[in-house]
């Protein structure tokens, strides 16, 4: 997938590859595209790790490697972003890096640090949570002697013939970092065709990913295929509002479209057909609001580790590239469509509220609970100001850690038979953990939005810009919304304080040194950004999108 | 728009018509022809006659074959998937004659005042035409094994269209340095880029490359491991019998001649005279009607060295087959392409000042993808295997481990008790449950 | 002038109409004999055990791999091919960027490479 | 500043020390009382420091927060404020001393609950004082997170019902609140292009918005306080957390949380919104009324104690909603002097019923009667605390509810002359709790097990365990410790004290309300007496 | 025929897929469906290439083969690995992430 990635970069703009005139080397900014240059490589430099160093040292090094290129990628990034103010389009007008770009891309980098953290920790379970062969139903290897009655499913394109039986599949961490770089480009995408790329580049792996759970393997692989299925068939929806939105505008450039929609002669048919395929591919990735039906199985079924980083960096992707479109390419054209994202909207806080009260199991009330948030972040995207981007920005930074963090302490809490998800499993977790269950309440206050955390500010942040760009009665639904969702989280807390602990009910393990730096990052930034929001929401107001 | 595809674009019907018949019998004939001497040289070479008995030095041989094929019983198993298993002998056999109308056979020519080129059809996209006729024949490959309904149709289909992809991919990255050069996909246009010299002297790896995917494409000895008579008794057409099996035999012998004729086109020049004679007269060999006989001796040589190999070379093992293809010719594909590419770029952009140090660098890198591609291989990597676990092979099936131990004679060291059983005798000085120890660990 | 694809179409055609002739005209033509074992699936001799075929049965990874290693190589080729036919009007660039392809296709090639992906037993 | 400020963090403070040292109680809870005692002491100061008539916002100070939203911590105290933060400074070292020896769920520490408390007391104080709209919601949430662990980890059976609707009930209030003060702050941006959570900025601005305007805002903010200071319709949260939570939690939510509601209204609601507050002022009033009636019907029919008391609130509540909407300067002054007089009142009846409820080890009347005759001093106690809840001359409550009573009869006879009705039936219910828990002779299975009679509890473990009073030993049914005395005469002492010389809480209160008055743009129709 | 044939065949072909992945259960043919939206969008975006004469519609169908080529690699990858752990490729059989 990196190839495609690194195809897209190093090839030519469309118009020059077949056309027998002398192309011009395009001119690129490395400085504006250090960062996803230093990801996508080393995420090369992971496979080649993955061919040439021993099964053994593997796991060391990827980490290194991984952490490495993220912290890497962020000190460009802030030597990059501390240059300019006005954003540049590079490599062939593909991608355009503005201040919105840069504070996605940071995001995603400081969240994935902390998801990459969760993914290599090993300490709570032996040997990491990714395995590539076990067998079926059975936990982990049989032991030698029993006959196999189901071959080691070979679930990754390359069969490992023995790594199953020790260590660490350590191809997350490529797999990991490729995605990372397809966000980054989703959210930098000048044209419609790099964010479709974009959008592969960053799916395909998490679609991998899903499936590399060690326990539980059934489910996790079932979440791959539905994750991938339904993954899929959004991304062909995307493509054809490509298609038409290129009949429409001759061109899938942003700026391109956005000067068609102004005034173009064409049909609004082939607009609003194309621009509607185009956001439901978006409203999928995001798991917003009808869109969401791989949402709570894929969460559910996705190693915990994983699902942080699905929950936390694809989300930003998601958005972004929503966020994206909307301001670049469609602004003029708002009126015509807002109402329907409106509506989106309001769907997916009633959905996410709603059924995730019906939840016994947490992953699934998590992942709800995001479909709800991707509800308030929908308010804050069809806010076309200034102040709604930034907000919107804001909230996904919010969002992130406080989710990336969240399903740390999931994995934290486990009986032997690997995490202990069901709800019923964490009553009375107070007792056991004062600690961990504190963490947790705190998280899921912030997940509620209760002020002095992240989650309100980004709420407030969305709420007041939508509210200034007139959409009163969509803000106080919202508010609303998230008063029902407060009961959700509620209802944790009220298990793990109030009740009392099962007797065979799961332990919590004593996180590694990596969880806790994971699960210590996403507190603290939840605790400050909730109360010193200046410090991100000042880089968020920056400035816009370029195109 | 070359000026081929211009002739060719002026024919009318009737002309068309005549190409598309006379290519039609040239496969068909060539086919017969090529099974007879095949059988002829082999005869030959083995120190026996051959066919020698229908028609002169027996010609009629594969003529009177396919008709008696053509009266044998059409059976159709039971548990076969009947509409498939009747459209894969058609799936298999059409795009094997379509394959070779995009072959230049020859240069411009005047038939009943028409003038024309030898050629059926010209695009600028020919050798694509070639690579999906070829992709396509891998269906019928595949279709006819699984539709048969029995096991070795299918494993042999599944080796066989293993084997065509796996060398589609050598082949096809054979293709590009002749691209590179030529500048066009059309084969008339690769044809005319060979005017000042063939591309097998200019590009000698891809010719290789070419030629062992060639043999490797149509599922020829060495590489006949699909049919391997002795594993899988006839391969992916097991099943098949009467005009279907002549329809498969057919394909097989019309992919030959049609990578033959590829592989004159794409690097012996196609229909241009060779060295000496095309210097004769101006040049007049290579005009007129002749550069058919120049195409025909080539293709025929290629067709010759086919069945030179069938009868020298012993069938190659599968692991080493694919060994060859997948970790042989497609890493140093890539890695001559590069070297072509950049060599060439380097020239064309008249860099002179940076040329050397141009150079150098492409060295270096082609240096370090050699050293890359070298470097691994051998040992599968995770060698620390524990001793006591079954070893999986490449589906995680558990296998039994190769150095089996053979268990000693019981009857040498025990003896019928009363109860019928038998038990280790005393002064075997060991504990009875030893003998379980002996037992092979990788089985259980 | 006609479409230069007229040709093909009619070659085409003929061998379309050829084979499927051969294919229909084989059982009019030949005898017909029953025999329960003729139409049974082929097994050296021995009664055929009922399996099935497609659904169930299992075919060994390696198969699998070698279809997808076919499908990533493809690709690699549908990006050289029309490379090489404008090469010249690419310049260096496009050698650049060509030689980047390959060699990060390269990294996966290694990796399925040490991997074993392309061992076969 | 640095007063208010130190009153705001010494609780904090206080809150962080007690719960590091939660494991050992003998250190944690004297840590508590002192950290209570010198905010008292810090409140008093204030209380001394403020002057009267001065500026409207005395003691501020504030602090850059949120520059991008005009946000700022800002802090400052009018007299309204101010009487409250003494009330809170009073009533939470009394309620430590209640809780000194009380029992608690199992796995509770007390350090954990006198943490909890000292938190909520400095997010409540912080929540009088601060004079940003902002600031204001943000801590009027917060303040629910320590008070539903209150309630949900210390409380009765069903606490954890209690907690949820009472934290989802604040919560949904509080976030409708939301939505108007963003509209309050979009409103000023558009308006002067400077978008602010000021409280006197947006006073100034919203003064002139369009009524429409306004009445959104009104009923955003109303619908807030409307539930935190429990009215009608949407009151019935404060039975249950009443009923389950501790007692001393319960003196907490009754006496102080709920202020923050009639707080609201004064000086959020009016001042915000002036002519919307005066167009629906006949929706507030009703729901006053009803509230009156409602609760004190509802206060009748009780059986448990504290449900009782929660009622009996709810009825007052609906009173000094009666003031504050009559806008008159004499209704307005006796309403938030009812605030304070009210949670003097009605904390000691709090305290009291904990008493017995502590000595009977039930909550419900029918298991208590003739307890006067045991417990004579407690009896009394009861008694003055009744009296002072239904408002007898001579008691605190009684100049307050007399102020609203003729402030807003001049502008709202009908009403003012349903609400006067509730105070008869006070009188009534009020007497007749007294009556049947501690007149004639001593009955009721509770006081009967706690004698040693007929029917005693087989079950030490059901009996409260108190390390220096109460029923420590079967058969015995100790009247007031020394303990309980000391706590509940500071009480005594405010109800007299305020009863006979209203005049240092008046004159604090009346230049507030002044200002308030003249912020809606109302004059009185009659002339304010100015309290006496 | 007018390109306008070719954008409803495309059109045509993409609404089957779209129903092939709503009323099919094998989880393979669900994914073939998905290959033919691919393709119908290919074919739109070809015709689109034609109807403005330039050549951008056809090199985006390029990198759509390429994206579906990726696709199909991961795609078979995770439905072989379920099949060889469940036996099934229904995705009716799925079902242990329902409630």
């Amino acid at each position: 997938m990196g190839v495609v990635a690194q195809a897209g970069a190093a090839l030519p703009p469309p118009s020059g590859v077949l056309a027998q005139q002398s192309a011009e080397m395009p001119s690129i900014q490395y400085a504006a595209v250090a960062p996803l240059m230093i990801v996508l490589g080393a995420a090369c430099i992971g496979v080649l790790v993955e061919a040439f160093v021993p099964a053994g040292r593997r796991w060391p090094v990827q980490v290194g490697i991984s952490l490495l290129a993220v912290l890497l990628a962020g000190v460009f990034l802030g030597l990059h972003a501390q240059e300019i103010n006005t954003g540049a389009t590079t490599l062939a007008e593909t991608l355009a890096v503005g201040p919105a770009t840069l504070f996605l891309w940071g995001t995603l980098l400081v969240l994935s640090f902390g998801a990459l953290l969760l993914i290599a920790d090993r300490s709570i379970e032996p040997g990491g949570a990714f395995v590539a062969e076990t067998n079926s139903v059975s936990e982990g290897r049989p032991p030698a002697g029993t006959p196999v009655d189901a071959p080691g499913a070979a679930s990754a394109a390359v069969m490992d013939r023995a790594a199953g039986a020790v260590g660490m599949r350590t191809e997350v961490f490529p797999l990991t970092l490729f995605s990372l770089g397809g966000m980054m480009v989703f959210c930098a995408a000048n044209d419609l065709l790099t964010m479709f790329v974009a959008l592969e580049v960053l799916s395909l792996p998490l679609y991998l990913l899903c499936g590399l759970a060690r326990r539980r393997r059934l489910l996790s692989q079932e979440a791959a295929v539905k994750y991938f299925l339904l993954g899929a068939f959004a991304s062909a929806f995307f493509l054809y509002g490509l298609a038409l939105l290129y009949g429409y505008a001759g061109s899938v450039q942003l700026s391109e479209i956005a000067a068609a929609t102004a005034g173009s002669l064409r049909s609004d048919t082939l607009l609003f057909a194309g621009l509607g395929l185009v956001v439901v591919g978006l409203l999928f990735k995001g798991s917003v609001g009808p869109f969401h039906l791989w949402t709570p199985d894929v969460y559910h079924g996705a190693p915990t580790s994983v699902t942080g980083f699905m929950a936390a960096c694809t989300k930003v992707a998601a958005f972004g590239g929503l966020l994206r479109l909307l301001h670049v390419a469609f602004e003029a054209s708002s009126w015509e469509w807002h109402w329907v994202l409106w509506t989106v909207a309001v769907l997916s806080m009633v959905i996410g509220v709603v059924l995730g009260l019906t939840q016994q199991d947490i992953k699934r009330m998590i992942a709800y609970s995001s479909i709800a948030h991707a509800g308030f972040l929908m308010v804050g995207s069809i806010t076309l100001t200034d102040r709604g981007l930034a907000a919107t920005l804001f909230y996904l930074l919010a969002y992130g850690f406080t989710t990336l963090a969240v399903f740390g302490v999931v994995s934290l809490v486990r009986t032997s038979e690997g995490e202990a998800t069901d709800l019923s499993d964490w009553a009375g977790l107070a007792k056991r953990s004062p600690l961990v269950a504190g963490v947790f309440t705190f998280l899921l206050l912030a997940l509620a939005g209760i002020p002095a955390t992240s989650g309100f500010m980004g709420k407030f942040a969305v709420f007041s810009a939508a509210f200034s760009a007139g959409m009163a009665p969509l803000v106080v639904i919202a508010l609303l919304a998230s008063a029902l969702a407060a009961y959700l989280y509620i209802r944790v807390i009220v298990l793990m304080f109030f009740n009392d602990p099962d007797p065979n009910g799961p332990t919590v393990s004593v996180p590694g040194a990596f969880t806790t730096a994971a699960v210590t990052l996403g507190v603290v930034m939840t605790l400050l950004l909730g109360v010193v929001p200046m410090l991100a929401l000042d880089w968020a107001s920056v400035g816009g999108f370029v195109s | 728009m070359n000026e081929t595809a211009r002739l060719i674009g002026d024919d009318p019907i009737w002309l068309i018509l005549i190409k598309v018949v006379g290519t039609f019998a040239f496969l068909v004939v060539m086919t017969l022809l090529t099974i007879w001497a095949e059988r002829r040289v082999i005869g030959r070479m083995q120190q026996r006659p051959g066919p020698n008995r229908a028609g002169p030095f027996g010609m009629l041989q594969s003529l009177a074959d396919g008709l008696k094929l053509a009266f044998k019983e059409d059976i159709r198993p039971v548990l076969a998937d009947k509409w498939i298993y009747i459209l894969a002998p058609v799936v298999s056999a059409t795009p094997a004659l379509v394959a070779f109308s995009v072959i230049p056979v020859g240069g411009e020519v005047t038939i009943f005042g028409e003038r024309t080129a030898l050629q059926l059809v010209e695009l600028p996209v020919s050798l694509l035409v070639v690579l999906a006729c070829a992709s396509i024949g891998v269906y019928g490959i595949v279709l006819a094994g699984w539709s048969s309904g029995s096991p070795y149709p299918l494993l042999g289909a599944l080796r066989s269209a293993a084997q065509v992809i796996s060398y589609e991919i050598a082949m096809g990255l054979s293709f590009i340095a002749v691209i590179l050069y030529a500048g066009t996909l059309s084969t008339s246009g690769i044809v005319a880029a060979q005017e000042n010299g063939w591309f097998f002297a200019l590009l000698p790896f891809s010719f290789v490359v070419y030629a062992i995917a060639m043999v490797g494409e149509t599922n020829r000895a060495p590489f006949d491991l699909p049919e391997a008579e002795s594993e899988l008794v006839g391969g992916f057409h097991t099943e098949y019998s009467s005009l279907k099996f002549a329809l498969f035999f057919l394909a097989e012998y019309i992919n030959m001649v049609t990578v033959s004729a590829l592989a004159t086109t794409l690097f012996l020049g196609g229909w241009h005279a060779p060295w000496p004679l095309y210097l004769v007269g101006d040049g007049v060999l290579n005009t007129g009607w002749w550069p058919v006989l120049w195409f025909l001796l080539k293709t025929m040589s290629f067709l010759f060295v086919f069945v030179w190999l069938r009868a020298t070379l012993p069938r190659l093992r599968y692991d080493q087959f694919m060994n060859l293809g997948w970790k042989v010719l497609v890493p140093l594909s890539l890695v001559w392409i590069c070297a072509v590419t950049a060599i060439r770029g380097v020239r064309n952009a008249d860099l002179l000042g940076s040329q050397q140090f141009l150079f150098i660098g492409g060295g270096v890198v082609v240096a370090l993808l050699i050293l890359a591609f070298l470097v691994p291989d051998r040992k599968p990597p995770e060698e620390e295997t524990a001793e006591n676990e079954v070893p999986l092979s490449g589906g995680g099936y558990p296998v039994p481990p190769v150095d089996l131990k053979v268990p000693e004679n019981p009857r040498a060291t025990t003896v019928p008790t009363a109860s019928g059983t038998r038990s280790r005798l005393p002064e075997a000085g060991q504990e009875p449950t030893s003998s379980t120890k002996e037992a092979p660990d990788g089985n259980d | 002038m006609l479409d230069p694809y007229i040709p093909l179409v009619l070659m085409f055609a003929l061998a379309f109409g050829f084979a499927a002739f051969s294919v229909a005209i084989a059982p009019l033509v030949g005898p017909r004999r029953y025999n329960r074992a003729k139409l049974d699936a082929y097994e050296c001799g021995i009664e055929p055990s009922p399996h099935p075929v497609g659904g169930g049965g299992r075919m060994p990874v390696a198969y699998y791999l070698t279809a997808m290693m076919f499908i990533l190589f493809d690709i690699e080729m549908v990006f050289l091919f029309p490379y090489a036919v404008s090469a010249d009007a690419l310049g260096l660039y496009g050698v650049v960027a060509v030689i980047l392809f390959i060699v990060t296709f390269g990294f996966a090639d290694l990796y399925v490479w040490r991997r074993g992906g392309f061992d076969w037993d | 500043m640095n007063l208010l400020l130190a009153l705001i963090l010494l609780p904090l403070l206080g809150a962080a020390v007690v719960a590091l040292l939660r494991g050992n109680e003998r250190a944690a809870k004297p840590a508590a009382l002192v950290c209570a005692l010198l905010e008292l002491v810090l409140a008093a100061a204030a209380w001394v420091v403020y002057e009267p008539g001065g500026a409207r916002m005395q003691l501020a100070g504030s602090v850059e927060w949120i520059p991008h939203y005009g946000v700022s911590l800002s802090f400052g105290l009018d007299g309204i404020a101010l009487v409250m933060v003494a009330v809170i400074a009073l009533l939470v070292p009394l309620v430590l001393a209640f809780s000194w020896g009380e029992r608690l769920p199992a796995g509770r520490t007390r350090g954990g609950f006198f943490a909890l408390l000292l938190l909520e007391q400095s997010l409540t104080v912080a929540v009088f004082a601060a004079t940003d709209v902002f600031v204001f919601y943000v801590l009027f949430e917060i303040m629910l997170i320590p008070m539903y662990f209150l309630i949900g980890g210390y409380g009765g059976e069903r606490r954890q019902y209690a907690a949820m609707k009472f934290f989802l009930y604040s919560f949904l209030g509080g976030l409708i609140m939301l939505a108007s003060a963003i509209g309050a702050y979009a409103y000023a941006a558009e308006t002067t292009g400077v978008g602010t959570f000021d409280w006197a900025t947006l006073k100034t601005v919203l003064a002139d918005a369009p009524t429409e305007v306004q009445v959104w805002i009104f009923l955003g903010f109303f619908a807030a306080f409307a539930i935190k200071a429990p009215l009608v319709p949407l009151h019935t949260w404060l039975p249950d957390a009443a009923e389950q939570a501790p007692i001393g939690v319960a003196v907490i939510v009754v006496g102080v949380l709920d202020k923050v509601g009639t707080f609201g209204f004064l000086r959020y609601s009016l001042p915000l919104a002036p002519d919307a507050s005066q167009l629906l002022a006949p929706l507030v009033l009703t729901l006053g009324v009803i509230g009156v009636l409602y609760g004190s019907l509802q206060a009748f029919g009780q059986t448990d104690l504290k449900r009782l008391i929660a009622y009996v609130s709810i009825a007052h509540f609906g009173f000094i909603a009666l003031g504050i909407f009559a806008f008159t300067s004499q209704a307005q002054v006796g309403a938030a002097s009812y605030m304070v007089n009210h949670s003097i009142a009605t904390g000691m009846l709090v305290l009291v019923v904990g008493m017995i409820i502590a000595r009977g080890g039930s909550t419900r009347i029918a298991d208590y009667g003739g307890m006067a005759g045991v417990t004579p001093l407690l009896g009394g106690m009861l008694l003055i605390a009744g009296l002072s809840t239904l408002s007898l001359p001579g008691t605190n409550s009684f100049v307050s509810e007399f102020l609203v009573l003729i402030g807003s009869f001049p502008t709202r006879p009908v009403f003012t002359t349903l609400a006067t009705l509730g105070l008869v039936l006070a009188a009534v219910y009020v007497l007749r709790l007294y009556q049947r828990v501690m007149q004639g002779p001593p009955s009721g299975t509770a006081v009967l097990d706690a004698v040693g009679g007929p029917g005693a509890a087989t079950d030490p473990e059901a009996l409260p365990r108190d390390d220096s009073g109460g029923a420590t030993a079967r058969g015995t049914l100790r009247d007031l410790n020394g303990r309980e005395i000391g706590l509940l005469t500071p009480l005594v002492v405010l109800v007299v004290l305020l009863g006979v010389y209203p005049a240092p809480v008046l004159d604090v209160i009346t230049p507030s309300v002044e200002a308030t008055m003249s912020e809606v743009g109302v004059t009185d129709p009659v002339t304010s007496q100015g309290g006496n | 025929m007018t390109p306008t044939h070719y954008l409803l065949l495309s059109a045509l072909l993409f609404t089957i897929g779209t129903v092939g992945v709503l009323v099919r259960r094998n989880a393979i043919v669900l994914f073939m469906c998905v290959e033919l939206m691919l393709n119908a969008v290919n074919l739109s975006l070809v015709t689109f290439a034609r109807i403005e004469g330039s050549i951008n519609g056809q090199v985006m169908a390029f990198f759509v083969m390429v994206v579906a080529a990726a696709e199909v690699v991961v795609g078979l990858a995770i439905i072989m690995s379920v099949f060889r752990t469940r036996r099934s490729v229904s995705v009716d059989d799925a079902n242990l992430l329902k409630y």
